[in-house]
């Protein structure tokens, strides 16, 4: 589904994000990126949905290779939903327009098509009651729950989270992550940054331990919680355990 | 007795013979008042204010001001005279005096020969869908409103801009005291012309002074008099008006 | 992929139209000049106006523009000075905790912002100063004066007997920008971090010694770059004061038109120079703006 | 302060409203006395035939409020082209192209560092003999042109305000770059935009005073044409003063209802 | 030691943050304060040291109240220091200057005497040798350790904590807890606001579970995690363990 090969990844201001990055996600797959902050997650996430330009080596997605083609990386974009740290919600709409916007405008659904889909994806992250409601009148967990809708709401085939519950209090973190879990359960293909470890080692199927722009370790998810290999792997679960 | 000595010792005179210095107002106005290449003022009034300021036994100085602004500036004191040939005129005269004449002027006409073609007489300007240019606040002004009130008069802040309007030939004419007319007709044979000989209006000439000060008037009128008399005027306004000699002293 | 050795511009659809219409819109222009205008240049006699040859010193002096480009950066100096002490007192008013320092803050930037610049000039210039210049008896001051104070006054302000309407035209250029200053510091104060008084208070730091010590110093980087771009404003404000007929640039560059009719020359001229002299200071600006947003001094 | 500010009783805002009226009425006091010393003679009786007559009994509008209509005419022309201008011009500066950038920084760079005034005459009297255009044009152009520099650097302020995080999200929905400023970055933005526009709109009619020097007869070119004739220098300046704080007054007011709206249903 | 009665603190915009608040705080104690979002804990401690007016109540630190007296209050902010959660540093001053400020202003300290206490206390937080060091130059845990040398060094009786690590990253809220576990450990009297349940268990005294500006349970740090009263208590620790 996903192939990432040999990505290097250089910001304008010199830093070294990704230094040779690869990874391959499976159809259904539950992928969880964890590793210290700085290592090049959102980098590498960023860079799966064309957010941010590679310097070197291949993306390829669903079979569409992110070049330079126009219609490429369209086509990877309606692929490939994203739900961010801070919600990005858009401030000015309802909950209701956040969700039909990007259907009417980019899969031109009539407004009734959209509302339908709008309405049932509501129902599933439990949010249906504040469809009239804005965004600044929801509390976190339920911004990000109406986030992840609005993303589902394309018909993606991967979803990418980035940290997606870390702006949220401790108390509305388990919403999101109900959610989150449901759709794995789906077989909905994912790659999730977090620090929720215990959601890692609940729904992720595959861990990957990430430094410096590089793969540490990456194993099963049994096997990386049981069993880390690498002496920093140890190390960084001991911390944040 | 002791109101009589107040005034005097308030009189205008008074303030200037103590601070030694005569304080003239005046606006740029070709060949009256205008700065040299060197950035000294010259011109027939200058001459004027600088023998009056010799016969008085003081030093003089210019204050140059925007024409629009002379009159308040004279009556909230920032000089002591306007002499910067001013027209008499009955409005202007009920905000500040004015001495006898010692000079008149009168309103001439340059048109463009383009688009005036054929207009020879002051009647031919006075139509619909002719325009006149002309200076801001000035008796030419006044003038052109008078004689051609069926004419639009566009006004501008200054001569130059009202002779460039006419070169470009978005206006039939300009209505200037002469001789200015006169010298850009010369100046720009092949697009300028005289639509009539000479002067259309005439107009004394004062010097503008603050009102209720009957000493200094007095005192203006006689010397304005007395020079007459001696053809001193005569004698300068002849060089200005008559000659072009000057011209090189500013180009 | 895509191998980056060399970052050249990419050229796009949009440059090439944009490059295209601006080709098009100078050609039409030429065409116009070319056909229509027919206005006899004379660029000839410009120098002389900047500098000119003195024959009784026998050295070269400065003339009427580059005269009047001097006036115009004395006023600016004097007024942007002036306007920043009136800033900073009325910006600390406004963010004050009493009603009434706030009214005054507020009652001042508004009708100096409402009004018209003219109005104001007028306002000052001939009631204002008329009773505030004769009480500093600065005529009187300066006849008494020996010379070498008088030369100083002239490099400094103006010439003796014009200093009361350079003054006068410092204080109205001083108020008009003020008020604009004024929001700029208030801005730059309320920039800092609400974290940053509270920090500071919590600390047991007096309301004074919180604003010298921890929030001026901060805002001061959100200030600055403004107060720069305030400067230039000033430059170009300092025309409204030629219609007191303060010898600066526009009235010289008017004067000199008025004399020798030569509108588009003079006219291209002063735009030059003010173009010149702004463009200067707002390179300044520029720089100080990068180097105020790098990291923390 | 930006915190903790200590209720006040109602003696105490009393006694603060009083001096600040104390010291206005000492500033107008001195005004005052100024015009006084002046010994001016003030002639207030005659401005108002200048305003309107009542002429065989129907309302004819005197020069100042035809001048009136006139600077409104150029002001509301000039702020809609503004808008225009200082559009394009902020998408030019926020865009990808380097010729759009750099047009959009010339153009800047020159209007931003010149007097008005100056840009008044050479579009007058430089360009507009050029293109043949008319007057009340060659000021609307110049006005908005002046205004339209202000206006981008307003409009992109109020864009780059937008978090970058409501771009990445219309980027990974799909959404084109026209869409995604038009349905989610400008309307956001235009609460930014807002109060500082008005500002710009506030100088707007402030500015076009000076299109009275290339002869269009708004209200300042009628007051000076009054003044000419009748040399009521201080009383019509100060009435046409007046006018221009109402006018400018009632916009903030206006507008401000406008933001009261926009607050309330965000 | 610290006296709180019946707080109300409404703020402009109508909330009721606190409601009637009581605590009372003794000499050499460790108050740990937990709750949900909202529940007013942050109110508190910003009432504590005058930072909110309060509405009604009364407020008595080490036998000084907290009223209207300017030398009442300016008494109080010398006895209590505050540790806040996004560290506030004056980003301007090198950790030396930041930390010399108060002394030398307040306390009027000459440059020595505060020199000599700064460096002790750096030395006491690990800090010693980025005492040059601009807080832009450090990393989140650093600067927090950094701000609260600066709050010691005002020789606080007491210190007030709001959620002092809730803006690190989870690898740096380590080195932060050591410091405060030192703090309590020599006796310092502490209010503490924070999620971290584990700082609270090991250093806490007492804990105080507040909601809706009202304390719902108060106990010894044992009873209350081990055998919580409510029904609500044992929903949220449920929720956040
Ligand atoms: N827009 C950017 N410009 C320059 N450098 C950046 C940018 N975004 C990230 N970086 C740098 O790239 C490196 C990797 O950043 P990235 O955000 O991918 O890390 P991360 O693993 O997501 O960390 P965190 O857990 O803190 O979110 C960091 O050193 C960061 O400072
Ligand atoms: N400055 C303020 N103005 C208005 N309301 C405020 C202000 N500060 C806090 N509130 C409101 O007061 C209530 C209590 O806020 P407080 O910050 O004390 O909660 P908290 O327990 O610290 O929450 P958190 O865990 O999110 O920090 C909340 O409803 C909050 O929205
Ligand atoms: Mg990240
Ligand atoms: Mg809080």
């Amino acid at each position: 589904m996903i192939q990432a090969k040999d990505i290097k990844k250089t910001y304008p201001n010199g830093v070294e994000a990704l230094r040779g990055f690869s990874l391959l996600v499976k159809p259904s797959e539950v992928v969880v990126i964890v590793g210290p902050s700085g290592s090049g997650k959102s980098t590498f996430l960023r860079c799966l949905n064309g957010l941010e330009e590679i310097d070197r080596g291949s993306i390829v997605i669903d079979n569409i290779p992110l070049d330079h083609s126009k219609q490429n990386r369209m086509a990877i974009r309606r692929e490939v939903g994203m739900v961010f740290q801070s919600f990005n919600l858009f401030p000015h709409m309802t909950v209701r327009e956040n969700i039909n916007l990007a259907q009417m405008l980019v899969r031109k659904k009539n407004r009734k098509q959209a509302e339908e889909t709008t309405k049932d994806l509501l129902g599933k992250v439990g949010m249906l009651e504040k469809i009239e409601a804005k965004p600044g009148q929801l509390s976190g967990g339920q911004q990000q729950r109406v986030a992840i809708a609005r993303a589902l709401a394309m018909k993606p085939k991967i979803m990418l989270f980035d940290e997606a519950t870390s702006a949220l209090d401790p108390e509305m973190i388990g919403e999101v992550l109900e959610v989150m879990k449901a759709l794995a359960n789906e077989g909905m293909t994912m790659v999730v940054v977090t620090h929720e470890m215990g959601f890692a080692r609940e729904a992720g199927d595959h861990i990957v331990f990430m430094e410096d722009g590089l793969i540490v370790e990456q194993a099963d998810s049994r096997d990386f919680f049981s069993n880390p290999r690498e002496e920093r792997t140890r190390l960084f679960l001991s911390q944040i355990l | 007795q002791e109101l009589r000595q107040k005034l005097t010792q308030e009189s205008t005179l008074e303030q200037v013979l103590k601070r030694g210095v005569l304080r003239v107002g005046f606006s740029t106005f070709i060949p009256w008042a205008m700065k040299d290449k060197t950035g000294k003022f010259i011109g027939f009034e200058i001459d004027v204010a600088r023998e009056l300021a010799k016969d008085m036994g003081v030093k003089v100085e210019f204050v140059p001001t925007k024409w629009s602004g002379i009159i308040p500036a004279l009556l909230t004191g920032k000089f002591d005279v306007i002499i910067g040939g001013m027209g008499i005129l009955p409005n202007r005269n009920l905000k500040v005096n004015f001495t006898t004449p010692y000079d008149y002027s009168g309103m001439s006409i340059v048109a463009n020969k383009k688009k005036a073609e054929g207009f020879d007489s002051l009647d031919a300007f006075n139509k619909e869908g002719v325009t006149i240019a002309a200076r801001l606040g000035t008796t030419a002004a006044q003038a052109a409103k008078k004689f051609f009130p069926k004419a639009e008069v566009r006004l501008f802040d200054d001569e130059s801009q009202a002779l460039q309007e006419l070169m470009t030939g978005r206006a039939h004419a300009v209505v200037s005291s002469a001789p200015l007319p006169a010298f850009h007709a010369l100046k720009y044979p092949k697009r300028l012309f005289l639509p009539i000989k000479g002067t259309f209006t005439k107009e004394p000439i004062g010097f503008a002074l603050r009102k209720g000060d009957i000493d200094t008037l007095n005192f203006f009128n006689n010397w304005i008099l007395v020079k007459k008399h001696k053809g001193w005027l005569q004698e300068h306004k002849d060089y200005w008006f008559g000659t072009k000699d000057w011209e090189k002293l500013i180009k | 992929m895509r191998i980056t050795l060399l970052k050249l511009p990419k050229t796009s659809f949009l440059d090439l139209a944009i490059l295209a219409s601006v080709a098009t819109g100078l050609a039409y222009l030429a065409h116009r000049v070319a056909v229509g205008m027919g206005y006899d240049w004379d660029w000839a006699i410009i120098p002389q106006y900047f500098i000119r040859f003195d024959d009784e010193t026998q050295s070269y002096v400065p003339n009427l523009l580059l005269n009047g480009l001097l006036t115009t950066i004395r006023l600016s100096v004097w007024s942007t000075l002036l306007a920043t002490i009136l800033g900073l007192v009325m910006g600390l008013s406004r963010l004050s905790r009493g009603l009434f320092h706030r009214l005054m803050g507020w009652s001042y930037v508004e009708s100096v912002r409402n009004l018209p610049p003219l109005v104001l000039v007028f306002i000052i210039y001939y009631f204002l100063s008329e009773q505030l210049l004769p009480t500093l008896h600065i005529s009187n001051a300066m006849d008494a004066a020996p010379g070498w104070v008088r030369e100083m006054v002239t490099i400094l302000f103006a010439k003796p007997q014009a200093l009361p309407a350079f003054l006068s035209a410092v204080f109205t250029l001083a108020l008009y920008e003020g008020a604009y200053i004024t929001e700029i510091i208030r801005a730059g104060i309320q920039s800092v971090e609400k974290g940053q008084w509270e920090a500071a208070y919590a600390l047991g730091l007096s309301s004074r010694q919180r604003m010298q010590h921890v929030i001026l110093p901060q805002a001061m980087r959100r200030i600055l770059p403004p107060l720069g771009g305030q400067f230039i404003s000033t430059i170009k404000d300092s025309a409204i004061v030629s219609i007191i007929s303060i010898q600066e640039l526009t009235f010289q560059g008017m004067e000199l038109m008025s004399a020798t009719y030569l509108t588009f020359e003079v006219w291209i001229t002063v735009f030059l120079l003010y173009l010149s002299l702004t463009l200067t200071c707002s390179l300044a600006v520029n720089r100080l703006e990068k180097r105020m947003a790098g990291p923390d001094h | 302060m930006p915190f903790n500010k200590p209720k006040r009783s109602t003696a105490a805002t009393a006694w603060e409203i009083t001096k600040f009226i104390l010291t206005t009425g000492v500033l107008v006091w001195l005004v005052v006395r100024g015009s006084k010393g002046l010994g001016y003679n003030w002639q207030w009786y005659r401005v108002p035939q200048y305003l309107y007559s009542l002429d065989a009994g129907g309302f004819v509008a005197g020069p100042l409020l035809e001048g009136l209509w006139v600077t409104l005419k150029i002001t509301f022309f000039s702020f809609f082209l503004a808008f225009f201008f200082g559009l394009t011009t902020a998408l030019f500066r926020l865009s990808d192209s380097w010729a759009a950038r750099g047009l959009a920084r010339f153009y800047l760079e020159t209007i931003r560092n010149s007097p008005l005034l100056i840009q008044i005459f050479f579009m007058y009297f430089v360009i507009a003999p050029i293109l043949d255009i008319n007057a009340f044009t060659s000021a609307v152009v110049s006005l908005s042109l002046f205004e339209g520099a202000y206006t981008s650097e307003i409009i992109r302020a109020g864009i780059q305000a937008i978090p970058k995080g409501q771009w990445e999200a219309c980027h990974s929905l799909g959404l084109s770059g026209f869409d995604t400023l038009r349905k989610v970055i400008l309307p956001q933005a235009m609460r930014h935009m807002l109060p500082p526009l008005t500002g710009q709109a506030v100088s707007l009619i402030k500015d076009s005073a000076l299109v009275s020097t290339i002869a269009i007869y708004d209200l300042t070119m009628q007051a000076q044409a009054v003044i000419s004739e009748t040399f009521l220098t201080f009383e019509i300046w100060f009435t046409v003063a007046g006018i221009y704080l109402l006018l400018t007054a009632s916009l903030s007011f206006l507008v401000s209802r406008l933001e009261d709206r926009m607050i309330e249903t965000a």
